[in-house]
């Protein structure tokens, strides 16, 4: 049993259903592996944690990934499996609140918690939109408040992911038909979404560990896709907090709008387009000075996927 | 000082059932919606709800914080007789203490995540830091502010130093040390819950950061409530040892 | 001024021209230190019972301390015993006004400290703890205190503790018992008694005692010889000898004879706090 | 007690000297990452590159931090006043103090910001809901342990129970209350960084917080060693004030 | 026992069959309470020095709790001018063993705090001020701390500070002053000093007044009657009219008569002791 130490990007929700299946049904067991699998609060601390080698691997964004590698060159993280083809990344605001396209939060409040993936983006989006940035007021907002805030009117709009912000909003009392998911997939940003990332040292000391658990994931995103409401019991069964319905809906979501695009039902799960991701770094370059900017085969592996038939939808 | 002994013993929870009468009929006069602030009536619902999470929680809170100030009581008394026994290692230590205590420990916590993992050892190591401080600064109060006359006493029989510490500074300074537990306990508990709610599965820092997340804001303040009863608790818990361990310094009124 | 007699005969502590200053050399030389004694010449012969009075803050203190080795004089010599004092001697016995017990120690225990230091006392201790426990509870008998041994310092009056105090500068059996003011705290009655228990213990055992304290009677009553200082910076100013026989009777300070020496010694205090 | 006073004035900076010292020995020994630990050379790297943002944003955070101290000091003040001239009140408010201390201020402040918005009022608020504790009981325990004669004195001249309190008790209290500056101050600060870092865009918390995003951890140490600084110079400037306005009770020997 | 010529002539402080129970009315019933002290009686004149002297603990310091209001008997009465203790006797002065000088404020003004709450001064302070300080002045002086106004409290040895102490009980002019064991932490030559200024102001004021001590000399040298009282609970067992004339010297201490009154009274507190 070789032990690895996973890290989450989120808290035990919907989206991690695929991982919590592995680990219960057992097949990171059956591929030899011993797995922890710990919880963060956001996409960009799982980065910091597989890089110090305190986690073996990893699950967040991969346009942080990109910017974490530029920083620091001497530990070349990779990531090795793309889960959210399409990120989750988008403005979230209230039509009664006056937004429902992107040049409509010029003069508006943005509220956006500085850790956020999707705020890390809002410069692309602000470009791609034609978004004069400077009318726009951001707000600082922590991860508790930041729906709070927007139900209450405090701000006009928030940054972050379109099934957590979505969700949260409706359980804060805002109704549905007022929600506006501004998905910056969907408005010219385009880049790729979270990935499994793996620490370099120790892919190359334990090559079949990394491939043993991609496989082990890779069949139980597929049970996930496939029948989201046996997945999300897992969830339930690991948060008893959680109320089932709401991680089904938010489950449901992820699937829809950012694991199952038109290209992973093309090409399958986990894999890239290098084209694309090499696109995806020149956009990340509009808004970020690279020191030396990396090419796409720089961080993402492809050679630990599992063969191209297993990663095939169905 | 006219209120009869009766009175007083009971004031703390006339005080506190009145806290949270006035508590529920505020939220009802002015109609507060629950997740701005759930009256008691609700967050009591929530308690026997969750009853389970809460309880499994609290224990794990309860080990963690226990574990931490463990460590920082042994750490903290060694480091603070080393101190307190020199005047110059007082006077170089003392300010650089007093700028780790206030960095505030939220932002170390991360750091210790990065070192250590998510878990069981960063709350720990954060319950260790926050509590350390005040039983060093006592401890080595306790055996600086040692009369002259009692180490005279031992001087003039030709004791060395390190008797002095045995016979005089160590039973000496152990009232300052027992009083700065019920402060330290304190602490180290503000301190696991703090590094549970950034980086654990598992605690009343997590559960609280996990109802958040599913604005069950009610679960929030049950688990506020559940954290301050613990504290409470803890806090008696050290009051009663100090009483017994080092009474004699109440009844001989020296300390204070 | 010349040695005594008693103290011609066989010295025992003998500070020769000595001056101190609180706050080191340095301050000695910045000139910023306190002179608190200055040229001071005593000499205490073995078995004497010596009082030293003077107005507050002459020094009194700070000639106990060189004596016992707590303080070193800037200039001048200390001896004791014969041997020059540079480090704490450890033939010496203390108390001072307050009795200093150690609050989280029975009386038993207070009384045992000076057995755990003090070789060869410490070496024996744990082989004949019971030898040692028989002795400290005989010396607390001697001074009324039989059966409270085992109750803790603030479960005694102030002059229990005193008792205690005693005792303990006493349980090592030093040869020079030095006392700073022990009485100063108690009342008047206890005070008496207290001195009673003094008398016999010198009387019994032959002890050289230093007394100071600012009770002429009290020096009186107990002591061979007075010393007189000066207002500081201390010096001797005069050296009475008191020629009552003994033992004394506490009736004997209602005497004619004893108030004319407290008289006496009143008019030199006076003198000497000018 | 045989250090000079002169290597006694200087300890601290020796000290301060070598823990950085070792601190960037240790990283380079054992080759440590920069985002692991930063040496103390890139720290004042970037410190030295982002000074303006470094001094403005403590600017921000020092005012933040002073108004929520000011509050406490006049509200604890009061309360501790209110409390300890009555045995009833103390009792009753002493544990619900104890409870409120022991949860964790993160955990309050969402809560803060829900109710009073993003900006310097929560900061403000959980600065001064932290700090605010350790007044009221330096307060009340000063006017609880009056000596007894104290009071006879005036009782006998039938002084009201408000002559008392205006004549001796707040007097006597004062030390005490100065006494808690040093430790209120400390924990204000440690209360406006978390709130900053928690909603708002100014202020070192949010710096830090910032800096993380941004894989600039030499910034997140840059900021921890501003907060330790002003942390420091806090914490003298109180005992400095203490010093000027209660040099009474340490010359008389009273209050240790 | 009945009360003294003195007193007989013109009863300013009387207490009848007194009984004082700490712990209040509960603890006596439930037998809990200490018994202070127990059939009390006693009665000072207008004008008259008495001095109360017994064991320790015997219930000296209840006796003038009980007589200025700052306690309340749980039986017999207790009258002062005439008047039922209902309440603290505004007409008192006290001054006890610790000095208890308000360490933050200046001599001067530890002195003006008794006119800052009695009435009809507080009334009149703030216009009348410097005739308030000017005798604030006066009063420092009779006692030779002139130019110690401005000073702290710890600035001022311990006798200065008795004596501040004295002032601050005396600067509202009270028919009666009461002391409790004022001079206990004193030492001997500044403590007969202190004699001499109560023994003048006494005398010049006809001031009642009531002195607790320990120290037999220091009350016959004082006093014109003296209560001995018996150990807890407290009873007057002897009353000694003291005939000395007035006004004394100190130098009558050491006088045969002097002594023998100082003897008699020793042995009356040996007595009480048992
Ligand atoms: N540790 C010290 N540091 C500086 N000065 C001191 C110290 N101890 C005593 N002094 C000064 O030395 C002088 C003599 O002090 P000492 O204690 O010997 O007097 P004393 O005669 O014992 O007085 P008292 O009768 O009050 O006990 C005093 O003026 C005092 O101020
Ligand atoms: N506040 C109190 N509460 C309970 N008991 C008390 C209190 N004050 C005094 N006593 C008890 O009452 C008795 C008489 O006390 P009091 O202080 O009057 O004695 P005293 O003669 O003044 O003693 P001393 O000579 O030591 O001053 C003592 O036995 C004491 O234990
Ligand atoms: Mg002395
Ligand atoms: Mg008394």
């Amino acid at each position: 049993q070789t032990p690895v130490k996973f890290s989450l990007d989120w808290k035990y929700e919907g989206p991690a259903a695929p991982f919590l299946i592995a680990l219960d049904k057992g097949y990171f067991k059956d591929a030899g592996l011993d797995v922890t699998i710990d919880t963060a609060g956001g996409s960009l601390e799982p980065i910091n944690r597989v890089a110090s080698g305190t986690y073996d691997m990893g699950f967040g964004d991969i346009n942080s990934l990109i910017k974490f590698v530029d920083a620091n060159p001497t530990v070349p993280l990779k990531a090795v499996y793309m889960v959210y083809n399409k990120p989750a990344f988008s403005i979230v605001g209230r039509k009664s609140l006056g937004i429902t396209a992107p040049k409509d939060l010029e003069g508006k409040k943005l509220g956006a918690p500085a850790p956020d993936g999707a705020w890390a983006q809002w410069k692309i989006f602000a470009a791609a939109n034609g978004i004069d940035s400077t009318k726009v007021t951001v707000e600082n907002v922590g991860f508790p408040v930041r729906e709070p805030m927007l139900a209450a009117g405090d701000v006009d709009a928030i940054t972050g992911f379109s099934f957590s912000s979505f969700i949260n909003l409706k359980a804060n009392g805002v109704p549905a038909d007022d929600i506006t998911v501004l998905l910056m997939a969907d408005h010219g940003v385009d880049l790729y979404g979270n990935a499994i990332f793996v620490n370099p040292a120790f892919a190359e000391k334990n090559p079949e560990a990394v491939k043993g658990f991609l496989a082990a994931f890779n069949k139980a995103l597929k049970e996930t896709v496939a029948d989201p409401a046996a997945a999300v019991e897992h969830v339930t069964a690991a948060n008893p907090l959680v109320a089932k319905n709401v991680e089904l809906e938010r489950l449901q979501m992820a699937v829809d709008q950012n694991i199952l695009t038109d290209e992973v039902k093309a090409n399958g799960f986990g894999a890239i387009d290098s084209a694309r991701l090499g696109a995806a770094i020149d956009q990340i370059g509009l808004t970020y000075e690279f020191k030396a900017k990396p090419a796409a085969e720089a961080v993402f592996d492809p050679s630990f996927l599992p063969s191209a038939d297993d990663r095939k939808v169905m | 000082m006219t209120a009869t002994p009766v009175l007083i013993r009971f004031a703390p929870w006339i005080f506190t059932v009145g806290l949270f009468v006035i508590w529920e009929a505020v939220c009802r006069l002015f109609a507060i919606p629950p997740f701005f602030l759930p009256p008691p009536s609700l967050v009591f619902g929530a308690m026997v709800q969750f009853w389970r999470p809460l309880v499994d929680n609290s224990l794990v809170t309860l080990v963690t914080t226990l574990i931490g100030f463990l460590l920082a009581v042994g750490f903290g008394l060694l480091l603070g007789l080393a101190i307190g026994a020199s005047r110059t290692v007082y006077a170089g230590v003392y300010p650089l203490m007093i700028g780790f205590n206030a960095i505030p420990k939220v932002a170390v916590v991360p750091i210790l995540v990065l070192w250590f993992g998510i878990g069981a050892v960063p709350a720990v190591l954060t319950a260790f830091l926050i509590s350390f401080f005040p039983i060093v600064v006592n401890v080595a109060t306790g055996l600086a502010t040692i009369e002259p006359e009692l180490e005279d006493v031992l001087k003039a029989l030709g004791a060395s130093k390190l008797d002095i510490m045995r016979k005089v500074g160590i039973p000496r300074a152990l009232p300052y040390f027992f009083g700065s537990l019920k402060i330290a306990i304190t602490l180290a508990f503000v301190g696991s819950v703090i590094s549970e709610s950034v980086a654990s599965n598992r605690g009343i820092g997590n559960l609280m950061l996990q109802a958040q997340a599913l604005f069950q804001v009610p679960l929030v303040f049950a688990g506020l409530i559940a954290l301050a009863v613990e504290g409470i608790v803890m806090y008696a818990a050290m009051a009663w040892l100090e009483k017994r361990t080092t009474g004699w310094a109440q009844r001989s009124g020296f300390g204070t | 001024m010349s040695a005594g007699q008693g103290a011609a005969a066989d010295p025992f502590v003998r500070l020769e021209g000595v001056s101190h200053v609180y706050g080191g050399a340095a301050a000695l030389k910045a000139g910023t230190g306190t002179l608190a004694v200055d040229g001071l010449d005593i000499t205490i012969g073995r078995g004497e019972f010596a009082a030293v009075v003077g107005p507050s803050g002459c020094g009194k203190s700070t000639l106990m301390k060189l004596a016992t080795g707590l303080q070193f004089p800037v200039g001048g010599t200390v001896s004791v015993a014969g041997e020059p004092v540079t480090k704490p001697v450890k033939i010496a016995g203390m108390a001072f006004q307050a009795p200093n017990l150690l609050p989280w120690r029975t009386t038993l225990d207070n009384l045992m400290l000076p057995l755990e230091v003090v070789e060869p006392h410490r070496r024996r201790l744990r082989w004949n703890k019971a030898e040692y426990v028989d002795r400290a509870e005989r010396l607390l008998a001697s001074v009324g205190l039989a059966g409270f041994g085992d109750k803790f310092p603030w479960q005694l009056s102030g002059g229990m503790q005193m008792r205690a105090a005693l005792c303990r500068a006493l349980i090592h059996e030093p040869q020079l018992l030095m006392l700073d003011e022990p009485f100063g705290a108690l009342d008047a009655f206890t005070r008496e008694e207290l001195w009673c228990v003094i008398r016999d213990l010198h009387q019994r055992t032959g002890i050289t005692v230093v007394l100071v304290t600012h009770d002429l009677r009290e020096a009186v009553f107990l002591a061979d010889r007075i010393f007189v200082m000066s207002a500081r910076p201390g010096r001797i100013l005069v050296e009475r000898t008191v020629g009552i026989a003994r033992p004394r009777d506490l009736e004997i300070t209602y005497t004619a004879g004893f108030q004319e020496i407290v008289h006496e010694l009143r008019g030199h205090i006076v003198e000497a706090r000018r």
